[in-house]
């Protein structure tokens, strides 16, 4: 969709299309297979069958280049950091980051010993999301994911950009 | 045998290395060990029927205050008899060096480079000291009491800690 | 024409990768499939818990504890504050014991479940996961009646409890209890007896007593490999002897013993075996006594040292607490279990192939943040 | 059919102007058109199908937001894949990695050609059909092999290897298995070995138990000789418990790695085109492609109601769970049977063979491949060779013998 960003003026057939791909994107969230820390179990327990992730066609994918939404669910120690952003790097263009857990969003806990934990994983990667709680309950993370849907539905992919 | 017996036992084999027996303020007797002798100290506690110490629970390095010495804690156990002993050796700051278990017990090798990542300890005899925690460009090591953390490390800033 | 030795090459299973466990790395030399050297690195989510420990007063320190080992964070609060009220002699109430024991091993039950769970997910088998999530989604329920939290506690203070269990705690615990003994025949029908996992599981990663000993292996791993160390046994603390329930070993049932099978296997029959201990405990359980007497007010454990154990999910955690009298500890030392169990992949993985390292990986059970602390 | 096609298009005046090969041509683009749509519609239907089976078989209710029951989800997916990026990685090997995945979707799709879907509903009546699946699918392997390689990346390059080694093992004793099945009826057309399947006769030829003549129940060895296909083919399209080129928990994506957006898509459009194919060739092979397993109507009518008393029974006391869920199939199987007795009309278009049984049983062999894939841990690659070498290469053997020499006893041919 590249070549077609952005190209069109607001007309009734490109917002309706605008709207459609938008549903589609928001439709099927495949979020990429990637935990740090506790947050990861929760994910892994929102994944599983209480709060079932599947219902909002948010499958997990454990390679880089098929996912669209990377959770941060963890603390991002600097070790790790560099590993986030090339992670980050290798996902294909239309992506988005929720940052799951005090720890990712400002480094939580760790915040004021921690000299090796990142304070922040909006330092190195752009959020689209923050979802706090340490950590966050699996309804916590679900809400983050509608949160996005509701972000996706919003952005306009070949509507001409009104700046 | 009790740790008296024990310490009874070592500083007859090891009359000059065996500096002494702490047991107050302490819960396990702590045996005190000049930093060089500890490889056959350990040797022997392994290898002699009546002790036979052949499992090392912890190896942990310690900072008492940031200005006098080092020191690393052994505790050992040996499962088929069950009895308990402690070692201690301190090591001044600058060159904190003693010497390495990794070849008697298997989880000293881990151990021992945690204490050098985070102690800045050497161990000399050890096969492969390099930090186990910290990426190899980090400096200095940070549970040392007089640790002060960089202000950036690779472009990204670290909070000024205390 | 002798072997075709073929150039040998470094595969990195790296820090994100999906059944490393979290963010472990592995640098595998491998020879085709054959891989002859393992090199774990770890470090990828070293939060300092010691840095911690050392700029917080002793009952602040409690909520990190429960973060290292973030599967079993019950049991490490459980140790921590036995380690100080060891040191400060504190006496505690009959209630505070039971309810102790019982919140450890419901934790210690659904902590094997995700290593049963996770190990099935490494082999393969992806429903049993889910199924074993879903018993662990009842125990978190029991959790947050109680503590109000699924995951991270903070719930056992120094001397006491945070709060007192609420009423209908009991009967659901009980109608955990029963629901969960058809749960475990269902797992043992799904998998443990399923040939494709037996065979993929049997006879790999033997795991010999004296190496394990040797490299610190403790836990369900050790046992698996035939002995007879649990420290609810051997070195009973808190008021593990009132309890009779007997200590799962590997028997080689399918393989030689102390290959993954069996430390898959000890794992499902320890479970069995705390759900016993839960049952005891709850019938013997005092009703009254407050779970807040023996809290002190200012904590100022006597100036000296202590290396205490207790037996976590994953073997034995041991705290080194050394204290200067004043409120804050000097050095609290968290001797995890995985750190050791997770050194003797190398030990036990060189040889087979990629898909067994896995497997032997996903058999030792490893919680990154424990390691890294 | 294409014959019909072409002769129907020249009926029109209007266009009776065009040449034959034009009409011929037309016909050809107008047939494999809808061979392709088939294939796209099916696997829309089957990744839909399989997340919520998987989901039913895990205690969760697998997609609901995306339209109806989720019934939008897979459309979503599609389009949501059109929009992403399309990464080539700068160090790979540009043309094998475009071309890759375009060589696996046709050669899947291709093989739909000669899959007789009803008596009369099929692309072309090769007259060597089976010969020509066999050796068009054994072309996905390259394509997979040529992904793998040109992604450079190693996690690609082992999940290339080893489904190499894997589907050309696997190749061989599906191989002989097909010869077995094309040495009992003589001929490669599939049209005929479905035809061979007409009727009534006696299991495996000599136990008087009325059941319908399909290769299944012809002789013990065609039996195992359908286990023996089903395992092999299983293995042959990369799943479960034989997925190890793909293999989630060990090689991150396999082959699939460094693939994203569209071509992605048609690695997973490819994978399901793969399944369906073996589906349908199971059933033609063994369960009797579009035949009917009831002779006349009233067989249909007695037919339904022991299956329905049989669902009855299972829901109520084998697995004594009657709740809003376990009613449906057995009350599905209830109308049939009262719509069967009310209107022979009905009971004889259920009797009557069509491309209503040919979707049932390829739908049941599917669903029996899903049920593989969330039960099933996942073999090692050694003991995968062993199972094919060892255990399914000799048992095919014995399978071709058996079936020559069952067919000697039985007086099927004379010596």
């Amino acid at each position: 969709m590249g070549a077609l960003n952005h190209k069109f003026n607001e007309n009734i057939l490109i917002t309706s299309l605008d709207k459609l791909l938008n549903w589609s994107r928001s439709g099927s969230e495949w979020y990429f297979q990637f935990g740090l820390a506790c947050c990861a179990i929760e994910m892994m327990s929102a994944a599983a069958a209480r709060h079932d992730l599947e219902r909002f066609g948010a499958m997990p994918r454990s390679s880089p280049r098929q996912a669209d939404v990377m959770i941060v669910a963890g603390t991002v120690t600097l070790k790790m950091a560099t590993r986030v952003k090339r992670l980050y790097e290798q996902m294909a263009e239309p992506k988005y980051v929720i940052s799951m857990g005090s720890c990712a969003n400002s480094g939580g806990p760790y915040w004021q010993h921690g000299y090796h934990v990142l304070k922040g994983v909006d330092q190195i990667v752009p959020v689209d999301i923050y979802i706090p709680g340490c950590p966050p309950r699996p309804e916590a993370l679900i809400e983050g994911l509608l949160h996005l849907q509701k972000k996706m539905r919003e952005e306009h992919i070949l509507a001409k950009k009104e700046d | 045998m009790t740790e008296q017996e024990i310490y009874a036992d070592l500083s007859a084999k090891f009359s000059d290395k065996i500096v002494e027996l702490i047991e107050a303020e302490t819960f396990n007797p702590t045996v005190v060990v000049a930093p060089a002798a500890i490889t056959e100290v350990c040797h022997y506690l392994k290898d002699t029927e009546t002790l036979n110490f052949n499992s090392l629970m912890n190896l942990a390095g310690h900072d008492t205050d940031g200005e006098s010495d080092l020191s690393v804690i052994y505790h050992l156990h040996s499962t088929e008899l069950d009895h308990y002993i402690t070692l201690k050796a301190f090591t001044n700051r600058e060159n904190s060096e003693v010497s390495s278990v990794a070849n008697i017990y298997g989880t000293a090798d881990w151990h021992e480079r945690e204490a050098w990542d985070l102690y800045g300890i050497k161990f000399t005899g050890h096969p492969d000291l390099k930090r186990i925690l910290l990426e190899e460009d980090w400096e200095g090591h940070p549970l040392k009491k007089d640790y002060v953390a960089a202000e950036f490390y690779r472009g990204m800033r670290i909070e000024k800690v205390k | 024409m002798g072997r075709l030795h073929a150039e040998e090459m470094i595969l990195n299973m790296g820090p994100q990768h999906p059944s490393t466990h979290g963010v472990l790395r592995l640098k595998l030399r491998t020879d085709g499939e054959i891989v002859s050297h393992i090199e774990p690195v770890i470090g990828y989510l070293h939060r300092s818990f010691e840095k911690h420990a050392e700029n917080l007063e002793y009952q602040q320190v409690t909520p990190f504890c429960g973060r290292c080992d973030y599967l079993a964070a019950m049991g490490s609060e459980h140790g921590y504050a036995m380690a100080v009220e060891k040191m400060m002699g504190i006496e505690l109430p009959e209630r505070v014991e039971y309810l102790r024991v019982i919140f450890a091993e419901l934790q210690r039950i659904a902590s094997h479940l995700v290593a049963v769970g996770t190990f099935g997910l490494d082999v393969g088998a992806i429903t049993p996961f889910i199924y074993c999530f879903r018993e662990r989604e009842l125990i978190l329920d029991l959790f947050e009646m109680a503590s109000g939290a699924r995951l991270l506690y903070n719930y056992i203070w120094i001397g006491g409890l945070a709060h007192d269990i609420p009423p209908g705690f009991v009967e659901k615990t009980y109608e955990f209890l029963d629901d969960f003994d058809k749960r475990i025949a269902e797992y043992n029908q799904i998998l443990t007896g399923n040939k494709i996992f037996v065979e993929r599981a049997a006879d790999v990663g033997v795991l010999t007593p004296e190496v394990a000993i040797n490299y610190g292996v403790t836990g369900p791993s050790l046992r698996a490999s035939g002995v007879n160390i649990d420290l609810r046994r051997t070195q009973p603390y808190s008021i593990y002897d009132r309890f009779d329930f007997d200590i799962p070993l590997g028997e080689g049932a399918q393989g030689t013993i102390g290959d993954s099978w069996d430390r898959y296997y000890v794992r499902v029959r320890e479970m069995e075996e705390s759900a016993k201990i839960v049952r005891q405990a709850l019938d013997q359980l005092p009703v009254e006594g407050d779970v807040k007497s023996a809290v002190p007010k200012r904590i100022r454990p006597p100036k000296g040292e202590i290396y205490f154990r207790s037996e976590n999910a994953r073997g034995e955690l041991g705290y080194y607490i050394v204290s200067n009298g004043k409120n804050v500890p000097l050095r609290v030392k968290m001797r995890s279990p995985a750190f050791s169990n997770l050194s003797v992949i190398n030990e036990i993985g060189h040889g087979w192939m990629i898909s067994d390292v896995i497997a032997i990986l996903g058999s030792l059970d490893i919680v990154l943040g424990e390691i890294d602390r | 059919m294409i014959q019909s096609l072409a002769n129907w298009i020249l009926s029109f005046e209007v266009l009776s102007g065009l040449g034959s090969s034009v009409a011929w041509g037309l016909s050809l683009f107008v047939v494999s058109a809808l061979i392709f749509v088939f294939v796209a519609a099916n696997a829309i239907i089957l990744v839909y199908f399989e997340r919520k089976v998987s989901a039913f078989m895990q205690v969760r209710l697998g997609p609901m937001r995306v339209g109806k029951f989720g019934t939008l989800q897979t459309v979503a997916d599609a389009l949501k894949l059109l929009q992403k990026e399309d990464i080539i990685p700068r160090s790979a090997d540009k043309v094998l990695f475009i071309i890759g995945p375009w060589i696996i979707l046709i050669a899947s799709v291709v093989t739909f050609a000669a899959i007789p879907f009803s008596d009369s509903l099929l692309a072309a009546n090769m007259n060597i059909g089976l010969f020509y699946i066999v050796s068009i699918s054994s072309i996905v392997v390259l394509g997979i092999v040529m992904a793998g390689w040109a992604s450079n990346n190693k996690w690609s390059l082992y999940g290339a290897m080893r489904s190499a080694a894997q589907v050309i093992s696997y190749e061989i004793p599906v191989g002989i298995t097909l010869i077995a099945v094309v040495a009992v009826v003589g001929s490669l057309n599939l049209q005929t070995i479905i035809q061979a399947q007409g009727g009534t006769g006696n299991l495996f030829h000599w136990i008087p138990i009325p059941l319908p003549n399909w290769f299944i129940f012809h002789s013990p060895f065609l039996f195992l000789a359908a286990f023996v296909y089903l395992i092999g083919a299983t293995a042959e399209i990369n799943r479960t418990p034989f997925d190890i080129p793909e293999s989630e928990s060990e090689l991150v994506a396999g082959f699939m790695t460094e693939f994203s957006g569209l071509r992605w898509a048609l690695f997973f459009l490819s994978e399901y085109a793969n399944a369906t194919l073996v589906a349908f060739l199971v059933s033609i092979l063994f369960l009797g492609g579009w035949q009917s397993p009831f002779s006349n109507y009233a067989g249909a009518q007695i037919g339904f109601t022991i299956i329905t008393l049989v669902a009855a029974m299972w829901t109520v006391f084998v697995k004594a769970k009657v709740n809003r869920l376990s009613i449906y199939p057995v009350g599905l199987a209830l109308i049939i049977t009262i719509a069967a007795w009310l209107f022979p009309g009905f009971a004889i278009w259920l009797a009557s063979p069509g491309i209503f049984w040919m979707f049932m049983k390829a739908g049941s062999i599917i669903f029996l491949l899903m049920w593989f894939r969330w039960t099933f841990p996942r073999l090692r690659v050694d003991q995968l060779m062993y199972v094919s070498w060892k255990v399914i290469l000799p048992l095919s053997l014995i399978n071709l013998m058996g079936v020559a020499v069952w067919m000697w006893l039985t007086g099927e041919i004379q010596f």
